[in-house]
């Protein structure tokens, strides 16, 4: 009843890991597969092995996350057997990888085998890496054609919401091939310590993610869906199946699920009952809601 | 949540490698919990709460050795505990350590023998000055040490102290480990029962709160799965192996 | 020992009401003046009276609340009598106004009597309005411009944080003339009806405001203290003293204070003397935490 | 909070120009606070609960109107209870309604009289046949009865009562009162002490929650620091005078 197909891949349902949660390891990858997800998505991977930031990585606030992790990764020349080791789960298992330019994103998509690529052209907290390209729609483009020409996997392109008009990066994907885009990346935040004047994030600041920035997210997915003929798959801020409603209501044809990982290890198999018993209850299907707002 | 501002009140220094660090803050815990120590400007690593106002650090890199460099009224940041301590059950348990592993166990041994449990330890370092809270382990009840070197107790390793006739640890209701990586894995192959034995695991952990899975083993996330496991649940798995760096490439244990 | 001084106003306080709330009626801007606000902004002030959209125009969600009121206003013509009657309170009373371009703006700075202008181009949801305009920073340049020409008071800018960098339109401003900018409205957002796939507020989306914005705001302020000469106000998610310290240390003069007032409405005399005594233990003053992150 | 989603489960005809619609969940209330009706697509309105499961709409315009149209098994959107409903005190208190004013006090009668409470009510409306909840108000305690055309009762507005013999307002312990403004104004302005009083108000809502400031009467949030508010309080503002539009812009009541 939950079943999906995006971008030609076949989901059991429509809920995915998000890129950046427990995704470094082949273990992790796959716990989180019998745990539920009808896909999941690895760490961002890069060109060479990459420590990251220095901790503190990440903090729980109020509302939502804060996290500046700087895209740790072993590197695509190192990773391979994790995604291989992930794909044991039964579940599709997409890389999400990220590069300084076209040509470094092509080099990955080549030489890494996995259903899907999940271009991270949106981190708000990697100099050189991320939003600084995912901020630009010529960039993007290029990006998106060069690693469509690399491979034949399906490729989705991660869009950041720090942007005036995401319909704009999102159109350009599009243009460029891209099969779907995900949205949203975190947004950019800062918090700190008033004790000492201390930024909290030992890289000052970072990303927003969690509860807080859903109302964003779900207006980023509505515009574009609007605007594009690829669909769209929504991640931000999901904690519970009443949030995955209101994603696909918004035009999302599946969503990530990230932080809320954290505190509910089983939120994806949590989600997919309450989902069925919410449709059946409803006499609805996952397509009936699907993009239902616009519609009204 | 947001570090709480933790304000040095003494330092004790229990070893020459390791400081006990007291502030003016409690933190209510099971022994084993951790918490995340921010050291601003520096890095944040996790601790063991080796009081329920201090900690007790061994000199090991950067983070650390800024610990070691931090004056009274300073203050540093503390998020926590995290994670699940340690679960107490039966009326007579063992207690192994090596190194600053003692950190955990020492509450766990205290607040063991304060409901009458008896508590066995097994103390172990690599010579007799770095022997830590040995006063406390011998309060809460027997002690047998054994150091790398033997200048106190028996000569080698505190997993040798099993194949004496000294220790017999089927007659121990509930076993509890901490110490370097393969001294934990000797305990796990050995004849014990592994499902009586709970293992303070120690991983490159970044965020602390269970997302991001860079502690991870095969899966099971030791910062918010545990620290502490039980035997049988790291059964065949990397523990003992294999671990994590900061970029996630595998190294061995 | 909080008195602050910003673009020539003389604050007993730096915590300001900010604009849309309790902005409408010369009463309200009073009770809130004597509740210890340190200065109070109008309601968004434009050319002819406008009944804004329909209800639902807030609501609350989990982390903050979403609004679309659409600027509802008497008009620049009805409103004098009204500041009027605020200032009777004894603190500056700052009239925020809006328009479609340069020349309404100049038509309402010109004619109404204020402490200080607080140009609202950042209003995420009036269209022709508000964050159409306060994305483009030629325009923001151009629209400052004409208001200083038209008034001797002080102008404040306030910017919106749906944009790329918001250091370009904050230059902008400042090229302008600008006195100070006021960071941030509220981010674009939308929330949708699960039983029904209805938008919950009647403009479909709205404006994200509450605690769940805080972080972003905080980095906002922060860009925009070391991009800029002239003085930042902060805004967004202050519902504690703590807030308000972190907002200081990030940057901000002063902060303005908006959704909170609706569960607190004697939130500044709290934050107040909160402060005061934080300020007195850390034997602290306010010039000592002002952009006290940057120092680090 | 959301809007819950309340099914309608019936309808009944109170008067020619109101309708109570009962739903199918229960909202614990104290009487005089009020809920945001949401109906989709259309608008979102003020309306106090007349049962825990029920409003009373009185067809005014676009809104109230639209729930007329509704039908049983359509759902409405119940934001609330919002605002600080009526204080009951006192062993004696008086009630005064006019019109759809008995919406919000036909609760409060029928609590006050279960608690033991004597309880008056003096009912008023344009003629007999809207006259709304006379049986709830019956059951409760004495009812005195005012049409503006004579077809039932005194004739006249139900503050003429007060000028009779029948009610002696100085007896009661409290006196609560809701109806169109003019008629709570002259209860304001009468000889009764203001204290005593508290009025349930109506006002123009945007945001209903204390936020935006439509409401306000000389700075005092109907929707949250009301809509119940003492006499007292109310003396010298411009309740009875003035109110805002949806535009902010003043106009007379
Ligand atoms: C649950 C837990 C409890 C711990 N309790 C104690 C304790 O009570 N007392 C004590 O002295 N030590 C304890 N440690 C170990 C302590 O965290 C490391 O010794 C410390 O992080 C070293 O940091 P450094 O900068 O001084 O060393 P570095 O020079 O950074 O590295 C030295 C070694 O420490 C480890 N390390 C570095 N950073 C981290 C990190 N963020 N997370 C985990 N390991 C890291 C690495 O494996 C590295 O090989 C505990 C670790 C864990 C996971
Ligand atoms: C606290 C409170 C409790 C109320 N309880 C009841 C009740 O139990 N039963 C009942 O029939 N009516 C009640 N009302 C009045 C009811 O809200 C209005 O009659 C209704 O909003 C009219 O909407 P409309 O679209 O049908 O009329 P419109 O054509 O929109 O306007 C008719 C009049 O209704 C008023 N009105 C319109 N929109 C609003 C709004 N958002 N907020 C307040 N007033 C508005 C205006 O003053 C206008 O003059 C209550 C009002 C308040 C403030
Ligand atoms: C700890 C952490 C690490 C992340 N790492 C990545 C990453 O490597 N690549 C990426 O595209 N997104 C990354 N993200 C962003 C998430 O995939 C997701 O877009 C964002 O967190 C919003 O979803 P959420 O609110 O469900 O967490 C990361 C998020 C978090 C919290
Ligand atoms: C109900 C409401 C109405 C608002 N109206 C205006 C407005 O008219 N002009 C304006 O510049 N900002 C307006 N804002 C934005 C606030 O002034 C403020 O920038 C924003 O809410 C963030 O602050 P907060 O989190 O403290 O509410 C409004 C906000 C709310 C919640
Ligand atoms: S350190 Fe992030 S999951 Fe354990
Ligand atoms: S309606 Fe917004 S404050 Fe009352």
């Amino acid at each position: 009843m939950l079943t999906t197909k995006i971008s030609g891949l076949e989901l059991k349902n429509p809920l995915m890991l998000a890129a950046g949660i427990m995704g470094t390891t082949g273990g992790s990858l796959k716990r989180m597969a019998r745990c539920g997800a009808g896909a999941v998505i690895t760490k961002s991977i890069g060109i060479e092995p990459k420590p990251g930031h220095p901790n503190p990585t990440m903090v729980k606030l109020r509302c939502g996350y804060l996290n500046a992790m700087g895209l740790p990764n072993p590197s695509y020349k190192l990773f391979q057997p994790e995604i291989d080791e992930a794909k044991h789960a039964g579940v599709p298992v997409i890389a999400s990888i990220f590069g300084v330019d076209a040509s470094e994103f092509s080099v990955i998509a080549g030489a890494i085998n996995a259903d899907a690529f999940e271009l991270n052209v949106s981190c708000p907290h990697a100099e050189g890496y991320g939003a600084e390209i995912g901020t630009d729609p010529a960039l993007v483009e290029g990006i998106t054609k060069a690693v469509k020409n690399a491979t034949d996997a399906p490729v989705w392109v991660k869009l950041t919401p720090n942007v005036a008009d995401i319909t704009e990066t999102g159109l350009a994907a599009q243009k460029g091939g891209a099969d779907a885009v995900v949205a949203i990346n975190t947004l950019r935040g800062m918090a700190i310590d008033i004790e000492s004047g201390h930024p909290i994030l030992g890289n000052r600041f970072g990303g927003l993610s969690g509860h807080g920035i859903k109302p964003v997210a779900v207006k980023c997915v509505h515009d574009l869906y609007s605007a594009l003929d690829i669909p769209v798959i929504g991640c931000g801020g999901i904690s519970g199946w009443e949030d995955v409603v209101e994603f696909i209501m918004a035009g999302a044809r599946a969503v990530q699920i990230g932080s809320a990982v954290g505190d509910n290890i089983n939120i994806f198999s949590d989600i997919s009952s309450c989902l069925e018993a919410f449709l059946s209850l409803k006499l609805w299907t996952l397509d009936d809601i699907y993009g239902m707002v616009h519609e009204i | 949540m947001r570090p709480v501002d933790a304000v040095i009140t003494k330092f004790v220094d229990e070893t020459p490698s390791t400081r006990t660090i007291f502030f003016d803050t409690f933190f209510e815990q099971v022994p084993g919990q951790f918490v995340m120590v921010w050291v601003r400007g520096v890095d944040e690593i996790p601790m063991a709460l080796s009081y329920e106002n201090a900690i007790t650090v061994h000199k090991a890199g950067e983070a650390t050795s800024a610990l070691f460099e931090l004056d009274e009224c300073d203050s540093i940041g503390i998020r926590g505990p995290f994670g699940n301590g340690f679960g107490i059950s039966g009326k007579n348990i063992l207690l192994i350590s090596g190194g600053v592993g003692a950190a955990p166990l020492a509450p766990l041994a205290e607040r063991a023998a304060s409901s009458g449990i008896s508590v066995t330890t097994m103390l172990g370092a690599i010579k007799k000055d770095e022997l830590l809270f040995g006063k406390r382990f011998e309060t809460a009840g027997k002690v047998l040490i054994a150091t790398d070197d033997g200048s106190e107790g028996r000569k080698g390793y505190v997993t040798d102290l099993l194949d004496d006739n000294d220790v017999d640890a089927d007659r121990f209701d509930s076993i509890y480990c901490c110490g370097p990586e393969p001294m934990m894995k000797k305990v796990l192959d050995s004849s014990i029962i592994p499902e009586k034995v709970q293992f303070s695991l120690h991983r490159y952990f970044k965020c602390g709160i269970g997302v991001c899975g860079a502690c991870c083993i095969d899966g099971l996330r030791v910062c918010k799965d545990g620290p502490v496991f039980r035997g049988d649940v790291l059964k065949d798995t990397e523990f003992g192996k294999f671990k994590r760096d900061g970029c996630g490439c595998k190294v061995k244990v």
